[in-house]
């Protein structure tokens, strides 16, 4: 936390398990993105401090917060009572992740959660939001959960084409991870249904309350006055802080 | 101050569901090492003896399974088996089903492939630290090479590779966590999956780290009995003397 | 992802890349936990009162845990405790932290390398070192460990490869070695063109593998004068 | 019983046995003697095959091994034809004393294990190692270990035994017993080989002496021709060091 | 030169030595003898501490040990007074032949590198290993073996000189000349206890002698008393196997 220039240094860790658009590394291994975009513009508007980027893995990057190690983290970090038990969220998103069930183009039984009891997903990451929002559900509905099974970091191609090949019935995947993978594979799917608009924060520990909350400020001045609009645009091609029906109209193009 | 972050109550809420774990580790890590000591051993004797073609090929069998992550080659049986069987189902009319195929099947070939790379190199070492005389003491009696071998050498071979053992066998305990790459769920999975719902990752940490650890423990001290057992005949343990 | 042969040349150069940082870790971890393996072998052979508890407590919880948790507890806990005495090492490079983990927990296996190494050599040797008027560490530096380390050899051998795979962790806090350039490549490409990254990775492993086992097999040959040993036809 | 023809052997650029011929009959005792680093126990080895012979065939009881290429058979059977008694003694270390001695009646000569257990017993007793039976062979000391080795190859009853120095550590008094036991099975028509630097117990115990140098036979006869009367110079010098007139007597 | 007051040794139930004391002068040379297991290679052993003595003190050239209690820095004391020829030579399998001379040499005694070797060079030209200066123990006979013991123990040129059986392995040629460098030295005022079975050899070599019988002294005198005239019974027995009047001469 010393000065550098004058300015306190804020330690961001950032994940190294990236996941564009909205954090990725370029050819350097230097962070870009929706989040470092963000960021900057929030850096812009809090003088007295400088951010400082760190990679690190997800789990690592929370263990971290959680001993004071970083100032804060930035991720798709979903907010749930049990999460905000642990760390301190800000009140305001910074983003938002569009979570859908894909299948394959023909089928037309699955459109939500609830068409998928009794039906098989591919395996599913252990860590991370989407597995979280698929706990919750299963917490939600302990008569009839969804069947769930676990792997170490799978691949999401490899489960799309489990999808494809009938293997599996619908993926739970994020919407732009899902037609950044399309782009290249071009698989028969489709979206079935958005499941959710889920906002995304930065996550931070509890004794670093006066910087989250300067930080919230600069992101609903962000917010307001378009900033971030233009950079989902930019990253997204969509400004996906309006609701879900104008996304739908104008945004990803779903039956491409 | 760490201990002020973790929320003991509730790692010992978790303890029961995270132990659910341990018959899959120990499955795995047991059948390894047994397999995995008797195709090491084999191995390790085929090097000493540098049977003409055997020897070439441990030599590169013990280098690349040594080299390339046991992830990879725990990748490789999972995907490449299905593969492997829609192959043969196109060619030959056979149905395989490779998905009926239990996660676990592949841990299991794959650990013990690995390990037995490892095991190899352990007997090689310790066949070769028991003094050559011994071996020439059994054939003077009349043992063949083979007696000689399972019954004077290999027992003073085994006092030495004991300790290594050991280290391979906790390892493999530990390493067991890989497999849930190919979807078997163990302790670590299990405390894993747990974790992320409340970002509780220390609490879960700490719980499997304590499973992990009493287990090994529990073989830690048999293999410290068997060893002090096995090395009865030497009497004069070294150091003794100031 | 481009495929072809210029992707997969470009994807090599891309790994080779991080391979100097990856040997780093592993020449300084494998340097110091050398150095401490051989004295917690001794220690417990030679059985000093509070001494051998310790490293017996040291050795067990080493090896029996995972050796994430221990990176975990040297880059997160380690600062925290010591700020507690007012000794703020925050800002030292993640690869001291990193080093400083795997040091430890490699000396853990080495130490048991080394110790099944030393009583293989024989109560004699030391007794004849004795004899000519050496104190214990001469004749453990100049008569036991030589002849121990031959023993050794092919064990430390496994764990040195252990060691060179587990580097691989550095990319849990953030160091971008080999693996970890994979990986984010891998994720760069939402985990596309998988088979093409692992043949890479899994490639220049094992060329660094065939590189320390023929290091290992060449001081074989050289250490192994003067012992006779079943395999010297 | 054993016959060698012209064994050769060469340890890198040392010749170490330069074309040894020798014949031993059936029930004789044949004492090698000769300086150290004569190649005394490297022909021993040859004759059982612990070293192959770089050139010459051994015969042992009209079966023939060819020198450098022999079959694992022909070996095994060359060595279930004679036992050895090491000049290190070589004791099995993970056995125990009487474990040492049955080993080879268990494993080679299928006898049961009772019954080699009652034999293994008897011999110790006869040199003397009734009450260390239990113990390890770290335990002993250094005559203790030699007998035990004179014990472990006598158990055996085989058509020759190979004694490579076997009193070297042993105190006059046990030097006795085993140069009575060694001429009762001489009697039993077992076949002897004996490396000694002994030169009384050599005198005792042969019915033919060798004396070696430099890896070759120099001079060969009774008892009598080669050590009170030799023809050879190298021979008389080497005997010349102790001959001296005893003057003690009880 | 040694004092050793009533040395105990036990291992397990198995009492080795039973209070020994033993006084030897400076420049003497004595000679143990007596029945394999009587305890005399445990009791050389006691002497420089390589077997911790259960009860007793060690007194060498002024320098006291407790047995059972002693400091480190004590025990490397009373060994750089002391060399020892092991009964099973324990040779460095690490070093070379004449590295195995000069090892305690540069370590023990700080002689310059060039010197050492010089020093060792010489001895062993002495006991006629000249030639194997370069190879390892694995590469030599057992006499070439025993003679680089003696060589390395010598070389140290320390107050006292241990030899467990340091001829049992060579033959009667070097067996005179090993003899003639002990008492060469001897001259030159070393201590030396000499274990050996050789009884010819001890009446040349002592002028003391010891006899052990079951971990305890049976009989001590001058060589002619204990070799020749001994009073017990035990001694005589002991000497009694091999005398027989010579009738070998050249
Ligand atoms: N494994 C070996 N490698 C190289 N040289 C060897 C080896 N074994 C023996 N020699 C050499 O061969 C020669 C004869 O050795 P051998 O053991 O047969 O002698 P020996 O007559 O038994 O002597 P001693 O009476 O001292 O036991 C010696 O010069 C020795 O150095
Ligand atoms: N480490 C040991 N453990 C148990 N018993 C031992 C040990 N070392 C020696 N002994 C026993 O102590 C007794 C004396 O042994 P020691 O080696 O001193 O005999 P020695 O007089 O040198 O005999 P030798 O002439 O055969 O060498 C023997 O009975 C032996 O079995
Ligand atoms: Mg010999
Ligand atoms: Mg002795």
């Amino acid at each position: 936390k010393e000065s550098d220039d004058g300015k306190k240094v804020v330690k961001i860790a950032i994940s190294d398990e990236v996941n564009p658009p909205f954090l990725y590394a370029d050819e350097n291994n230097e962070p870009i993105g929706y989040d470092i975009d963000y960021l900057k513009e929030v850096e812009k508007k809090l003088p007295d401090y400088k951010f400082e980027y760190i990679w690190g893995e997800e789990e690592s990057n929370l263990v971290g917060v959680d001993t004071g190690k970083y100032d804060f983290a930035i991720n798709w970090f979903f907010k749930n009572p049990e999460r905000q038990e642990k760390f301190l969220y800000p009140e305001h998103e910074f983003g938002y992740s569009l979570t859908s069930l894909v299948t394959k183009k023909d089928r037309d039984d699955i459109k939500t959660l609830d068409d998928m009891v009794g039906k098989k997903f591919p395996p599913v990451s252990p860590s991370g939001g989407l597995r979280a929002i698929l706990n919750s559900y299963n917490d939600q509905h302990p008569d009839d959960p969804l069947t769930l099974e676990s792997m170490d970091s799978p691949s999401n191609a490899e489960n799309l084409k489990m999808v494809d090949k009938g293997k599996a019935d619908a993926m739970f995947i994020n919407v732009t991870t899902f037609n950044e993978i399309q782009k290249e594979l071009n698989l028969n799917l489709k979206v079935a249904g958005i499941i959710s608009k889920e906002p995304i924060f930065t996550v931070y520990s509890k004794e670093n309350a006066e910087l989250a909350k300067e930080i919230d400020q600069a992101t609903v001045e962000l917010t307001e006055d378009g900033t971030l609009s233009k950079l989902a645009e930019k990253w997204f091609g969509v400004d996906f802080f309006q609701d879900l029906e104008y996304i739908n109209e104008e945004g990803f193009n779903f039956e491409k | 101050m760490l201990f002020s972050i973790i929320n003991l109550e509730f790692a010992l809420e978790q303890f029961p569901e995270v132990l659910k774990g341990v018959p899959a580790t120990l499955a795995i890590a047991v059948v390894a090492m047994i397999f995995g000591l008797v195709f090491g051993l084999l191995i390790a004797l085929c090097r000493i003896y540098q049977v003409p073609v055997l020897n070439r090929f441990f030599i590169v069998y013990i280098s690349f399974i040594r080299g390339t992550p046991l992830l990879v080659q725990l990748y490789v049986f999972f995907y490449g088996v299905p593969v492997l069987l829609e192959f043969l189902n196109e060619q030959t009319g056979t149905s395989f089903d490779a998905s009926e195929i239990s996660p676990l099947i592949y841990a299991f070939i794959a650990f013990t492939l690995n390990t037995s790379a490892y095991q190899a190199e352990i007997f090689r070492s310790s066949i070769n630290a028991v003094s050559a005389g011994q071996m020439e003491a059994a054939q003077s009696v009349g043992m063949t090479t083979a007696q000689g071998l399972w019954r004077i050498i290999l027992p003073q071979a085994f006092v030495v590779a004991l300790p290594n053992l050991g280290n391979t066998f906790i390892g493999l305990i530990k390493a067991t966590s890989l497999a849930f790459a190919v979807k078997v769920v163990e302790i670590l999975a299990i405390a894993r999956i747990i974790a992320n719902d409340g970002y509780r990752f220390l609490e879960m940490y700490l719980v499997a780290s304590l499973i992990y650890w009493v287990i090994s423990w529990v073989f830690e001290v048999l293999f410290a009995v068997a060893e002090k057992k096995m090395r009865r005949y030497e009497d004069r343990a070294a150091g003794e003397a100031a | 992802m481009t495929s072809g042969l210029a992707g997969w040349i470009d994807l090599f150069i891309k790994v080779l890349e991080k391979l100097p940082l990856t040997l780093l870790m592993l020449g300084l971890s494998l340097f110091f936990s050398i150095i401490l393996g051989v004295a917690v072998a001794v220690i417990r052979i030679q059985k000093q009162p509070v001494l051998y508890q310790l490293a017996t407590f040291y050795l067990s919880f080493t090896r029996c845990t995972p050796l994430l948790v221990q990176l975990f507890l040297v880059y997160f806990g380690l600062p925290q405790l010591l700020l507690a005495f007012n000794i703020d090492i925050n800002g030292w490079d993640r690869l001291v932290f990193l080093i400083i983990a795997f040091s430890f927990h490699t000396a853990a296996y080495l130490s048991e390398v080394f110790r099944s190494a030393y009583l293989a050599v024989g109560q004699d040797q030391l007794e004849a070192a004795y004899s000519v008027g050496m104190s214990y560490p001469q004749a453990l530096f100049r008569i036991i460990l030589p002849q121990a380390f031959v023993i050794s050899l092919p064990n430390l051998g496994n764990n040195i490869i252990e060691l060179l795979k587990d580097t691989s962790l550095a990319f849990t806090i953030g160091i971008i070695d080999i693996m970890g350039q994979v990986r984010i490549i891998l994720g760069n490409n939402h985990g596309m063109g998988m088979f093409q990254i692992y043949v890479v990775i899994s490639l220049v492993y094992w060329g660094t593998c065939i590189l320390i086992e023929s290091v290992i097999g060449y001081l074989e040959k050289v250490f192994k004068k003067g012992r006779v040993s079943l395999s010297r036809q | 019983m054993i016959k060698l023809k012209k064994i050769k052997k060469q340890f890198q650029k040392n010749l170490v046995l330069n074309g040894i011929d020798l014949d031993v009959e059936k029930g004789d005792v044949l004492v090698i003697v000769g300086p150290s680093g004569s190649g005394k126990t490297t022909l021993l080895r040859c004759i059982n095959y612990l070293e192959r012979p770089d050139e010459g065939s051994i015969t042992i009881d009209g079966f023939t091994v060819q020198g450098k290429h022999a079959s694992k058979r022909d070996v095994l059977a060359l060595r279930r034809k004679t036992a050895m008694v090491f000049q290190h003694y070589n004791l099995f270390k993970n056995k125990t004393v009487v474990e040492n001695v049955m080993e080879g009646l268990i494993v080679a000569k299928k006898i049961p294990k009772k019954e080699a257990k009652e034999i293994s017993a008897s011999l110790l007793e006869k040199v003397g190692l009734a009450e260390k039976m239990d113990e390890y062979p770290s335990q002993l000391s250094g005559g203790q270990q030699q007998r035990v080795g004179i014990a472990r190859a006598l158990a055996l009853n085989p058509s020759v035994i190979l004694f490579d120095e076997p009193t070297s550590a042993l105190d006059p008094e046990m030097v006795g017993e085993v140069l009575s036991i060694i001429k009762q099975i001489a009697k039993e028509g077992i076949t002897m080989v004996v490396v000694t630097h002994e030169i009384d117990f050599a005198r005792e115990v042969a019915n033919r002496v060798v004396f070696m140098d430099g890896g070759s036979i120099i001079e060969q006869g009774s008892p009598e021709e080669v050590l009170i009367h030799p023809q050879h110079e190298r021979t008389k010098r080497f005997l010349k060091r102790l001959v001296k007139e005893p003057d003690y007597a009880i």
